[in-house]
């Protein structure tokens, strides 16, 4: 784990309001979403966040430098 | 007092903000001109909203050139009136004030929203500069049935738009020969003169005048009606002024049968 | 100083296990916060521009004063 | 040795925890309301009749914005001055009064509200129970006596707590009158001074205008009047319920995080400005108030927007003291500190989600602040979902955290279930972030707030983006979250008493500081001043606006009756009346 579970939990919450912005300041720049294409993309977000966050530390070296450790 | 450097730049770039907030609302009211809902529309009690002359016909006037007025009475939970039309291009003053609890006149989707304080005018001056179709609702709680308590407000194209109103007298009866008169009053909100043509039909009769009625006030068209080329029946009319539309039915009753027919039937078939 | 023990005894004898240093005054340089609260800003800002701007001024017609007919009249 | 707030106060833990209780009682039932109606507005399930929708909002708004947060407040603020004065209250049987006043004003004005339900409500006084008036009971809007006399027991029990804080406060002073006020009784005397100050509003305007017209002693009001009194005391409430919860994050949440608050003059500073700031701007609710004139409303803009500073300043002291307390656990870089305070930990996780929400509660204020831009968004939804994250999320969120804190020092029992407390907050979290921002966004194309049945028949809203359905869709779905994690947290305050007590409960203790009182300017602490100065500009802010409104409609109005709209009126007028608006 690069950060706590205490702390993954809170990141996915933050992400919500980022997620349900994100479709009202895209739809300014012409792009719509639906609904069913924001639920993806958070689905693709969290679980990218949730990859990120339980990849050994040292395992790979492309992945963006852990804070914590 | 130990103030950190960074705190010190916070509270520089807060008062920045402040100011800033400050100054984009002054230059709404200078640039733009906004301005808030005030004390101009003066005290008004309830009881005497019929006796205030901005009250006692509500609705739109025309005050000349492009302005107008309009007078709103608000009470649970409707607007009298319910539906207002003004022309684009205009600049409308509207005075809104209610009969009996707090409401607010509030037209959807735009920047003209005012509370409605009974006791209170609330004056608002707003320019339409397109036409539209806009929604007004009530946005104060005002009893059980708040949620119903809506109008409408349509700005139509200029060259649609008028003050014109048009009323009708005519006998419902008449006896065949003898002569009568279909009158239409043509009254005109606007300021201007109007010259326009006013049109009777009449079984295969048609009849038109032209009429002047000036600014802010009314005109009568007497429409004389020959009974000699109709035959008795029923017999439906119509009054047609820009658009306007009055109709009725005159009966055309025979001679011989009413007890003060004098002249000779026309045909004389019965 | 009743209040003063209270105080020292959140920073002495309670601490939690992940203490791992003590900063004081200071040594501290909260430059995080700094960041964050300068992102705040920038935010507040252009949130503010958009909502007078587009969202406000773009949602007209809009009451004005008696003022600008007097100004337009003359 | 255990040294819990229990073992040190055991006749004070009493009466807080009594205090919290009412509170959380409150908070279940206004929050179960908030469900209803927003299933109800959005179409989504309608159980009641819509009139009835109006019963409901009074009671979500009374019990939430009055009985919840106050009553949690003075259990904050009697712990808060025992714990820092570190001696308990002079009498406890006074406190135990004021407490009490309280509890039977809210039963009072429980009940009047409540007896809307009710076909035939029962006829006391010469009138039926009533209270269909909302929160703000706006004359011409008249309730039943009982709910006007309801508040005001409860806000006068309010005062006699504040009494009792300075007594407290007094008897400490005189032991030791060269030491500074400890910050936590700082903070909590400079809130109690300016409620003082905004209730004599309401006080007035329901002692010399409301009650004796509801009771039938005068036939009139001024309905601006009235109303400009309630706007006196109504935002200046606000601050009142959003104190306790400033206290908390400068006194507790350093603590949490695990390091110590900033800076204690800049505290200091923030609660002065409260003071001074807090009533001399209550105008700006009245922004398109008809018989207010420009140059006031100005004025009171001046004032809000300055009172924008000490939020501001808060803002940095308290994610300041949170990266302090990061450090110490060993956070570093720029902001990868973030990752090193405690999110396990639900008391930290709750506090700071609430502060969160409250910068961004701060911009949807800085908008209500505006004056003209408020055409744009008067009395929306934009409105309720501003205030749905201050009260509704800084505050509650706050609350129901340091609740987390508070039920195991005042009881000696250890929390029931601490993961379950962490999704708790967090899904308060998430479900606030779908209604408020779907309530936020709503406003902005002119959706009503304070409506049964927000679907017009002349007319469709159109929204810049989505659709009304969405928006109503994220509502639901946000009021359900809120809902389940309200319920989340009544399990846990419940299961918590079942526990046994125990030995592992954390001392009482509030965060030290980095930059202590001894920093700060004396004349911080000189209260008389303050106040003094509060008064001088509540007398510049609200005199000459009084003056006019007074000349203009009457000390007493003229011929203002009172109105229960739906009472009397029979369903064939109410049927005649909209079918005149629908054409």
């Amino acid at each position: 784990m690069r950060i706590s579970k205490g702390a993954l939990l809170v990141v996915i919450a933050v992400l919500v309001p980022v997620i349900v912005e994100l479709r009202t300041a895209l739809s300014w720049f012409g792009i719509e979403l639906s609904i069913l294409e924001s639920l993806g993309l958070s689905a693709v977000l969290i679980l990218g966040l949730v990859l990120w966050a339980v990849w050994p530390p040292n395992g790979d070296a492309e992945a963006e430098p852990s804070s914590s450790n | 007092m130990n103030i950190h450097t960074y705190e010190k730049v916070w509270l520089v770039a807060s008062m920045v903000l402040i100011v800033g907030f400050i100054a984009t609302i002054t230059y709404g009211a200078i640039g733009p001109g906004i301005a808030m809902i005030n004390d101009e529309g003066g005290d008004i009690s309830p009881d005497a909203i019929a006796d205030d002359e901005r009250f006692d016909d509500p609705g739109v006037e025309h005050v000349g050139g492009n302005e107008y007025e309009v007078a709103v009475i608000a009470q649970a939970w409707s607007y009298s009136p319910s539906e207002i039309e003004v022309p684009a291009n205009s600049e409308v003053t509207f005075y809104v004030t209610s009969l009996d609890v707090t409401h607010s006149f509030s037209v959807v989707g735009t920047n003209v929203n005012t509370m409605v304080v009974p006791g209170q005018v609330s004056e608002m001056t707003v320019q339409f500069d397109e036409t539209g179709e806009y929604g007004i609702l009530c946005n104060e709680y005002c009893g059980e049935f708040h949620h119903t308590m809506e109008g409408k407000l349509n700005v139509v194209p200029e060259d649609e738009f008028d003050l014109t109103e048009l009323s009708v007298e005519a006998p419902d009866e008449v006896a065949a020969g003898n002569e009568t008169t279909i009158n239409a009053t043509v009254s005109n909100g606007m300021q201007t003169d109007l010259e326009t043509t006013a049109t009777l039909e009449i079984g295969d009769q048609t009849d038109e005048r032209d009429v002047t009625v000036s600014g802010d006030s009314s005109e009568t068209v007497e429409f004389p009606v020959d009974t000699a080329e109709l035959e008795p029946g029923e017999y439906d009319w119509t009054v047609t002024v820009d658009g306007y539309e009055e109709t009725g039915t005159l009966t055309v009753t025979d001679a011989t049968a009413g007890d003060d027919g004098g002249s000779d039937g026309g045909d004389g078939d019965a | 100083m009743s209040s003063q023990t209270h105080q020292q005894d959140s920073g002495t004898h309670q601490q939690d296990p992940e203490h791992v240093r003590t900063i004081g005054h200071d040594e501290y340089d909260p430059i995080g916060t700094l960041i964050l609260i300068a992102i705040y800003f920038v935010i507040l800002v252009l949130l503010w521009l958009f909502m007078y701007f587009v969202e406000f001024l773009g949602n007209g017609p809009t009451v004005i004063g008696a003022l600008l007919t007097v100004v337009g009249l003359a | 040795m255990r040294n819990a707030y229990v073992d040190q106060f055991p006749t004070e833990a009493r009466v807080i925890k009594a205090a919290f209780w009412s509170s959380f009682i409150a908070l279940a039932i206004g929050g179960s309301l908030g469900l209803v109606q927003a299933l109800h507005r959005t179409d989504v399930f309608r159980f009641l009749e819509s009139p009835d929708y109006y019963t409901v909002l009074t009671a979500h708004g009374v019990l939430l914005a009055i009985s919840f947060t106050i009553f949690f407040l003075v259990g904050v603020f009697t712990w808060a001055v025992t714990t820092s004065l570190d001696r308990g209250v002079e009498d406890i049987r006074f406190t135990w009064g004021w407490y009490a006043m309280m509890v039977v004003g809210t039963v009072l004005v429980g009940v009047t509200i409540f007896a809307g339900f009710l076909e035939e409500p029962p006829v006391v006084l010469g009138s039926e129970l009533y209270a269909d008036v909302l929160f703000t009971f706006y004359a011409p809007l008249q309730a039943h006596p009982f709910f006007y006399i309801g508040l005001v027991l409860f806000v006068v029990g309010s005062w006699l707590a504040g009494v009792d804080w300075f007594r407290t406060w007094w008897a400490w002073r005189s032991e030791n009158p060269d030491e500074r006020i400890p910050l936590p009784t700082f903070m909590v005397l400079t809130t109690t001074l300016f409620w003082y100050i905004c209730t004599l509003g309401v006080a007035l305007s329901i002692l010399v205008f409301l009650l004796p017209w509801s009771l039938g002693l005068v036939d009139s009001v001024n309905p601006l009047l009235t109303r400009t009194l309630f706007w006196y005391f109504g935002h200046a409430v606000v601050y009142f319920w959003l104190m306790p919860t400033y206290i908390l994050w400068y006194t507790m949440l350093p603590k949490f995080s695990g390091g110590k608050l900033f800076s204690d003059p800049l505290a200091r500073v923030v609660f002065v400005l409260f003071l001074l700031l807090s009533t001399p701007l209550g105008i700006h609710h009245q922004y398109l108030d008809p018989g207010i004139a420009e140059g006031f409303k100005f004025i009171a803009m001046t004032n809000t927007m300055f009172l924008l500073l000490p939020s501001l300043l808060t803002a940095f002291t308290v994610v300041a003291s949170m990266e302090h307390g990061a450090r110490q656990r060993g956070g570093e870089g720029y902001v990868g500190w973030l990752t090193a305070l405690p999110w396990r930990d639900p008391i930290f996780t709750g506090m700071a989600l609430a502060g969160l929400m409250f910068a961004a509660a701060g911009f949807s204020g800085m908008i209500n602040a505006g004056m003209n831009i408020n055409y744009l968004v008067h009395n929306t939804w934009w409105v309720v979902g501003h205030f749905h994250l201050t009260v509704g999320t800084a505050v509650a969120l706050t609350f129901m955290a340091a609740a987390y804190w508070f039920i195991p020092q005042l009881t000696g029992k250890e929390l029931w279930n601490r993961s379950v407390a962490l999704g708790q907050v967090l899904l308060w979290f998430i479900g606030m972030t779908f209604m408020s921002n779907a309530m936020h966004r709503s406003g902005l194309f002119g959706m009503p707030r304070r409506t049964a049945e927000p679907q017009y028949q002349g007319f469709e809203f159109e929204p810049a983006v989505g659709t009304v359905g969405e928006i109503n869709a994220q509502v639901a779905l946000g009021a359900v979250l809120l809902t389940v994690s309200l319920a989340l947290f009544l399990l846990n305050m419940v299961m918590t008493s079942f526990n046994e007590t125990s030995d592992a409960i954390p001392d009482n203790t509030f965060a030290g500081t980095l930059s202590g009182p001894e920093d700060s300017p004396a004349i911080l602490d000189n209260l008389a001043l303050w106040t003094a100065i509060a008064v001088v500009l509540v007398i510049f802010a609200y005199t000459l606006p009084l003056a006019s409104i007074i000349d203009g409609g009457g000390l007493f109005g003229s011929g203002i009756d009172g109105f229960q709209l739906g009472i009397e009126t029979g369903r064939a007028l109410v049927l005649e009346s909209i079918r005149e608006v629908v054409p």
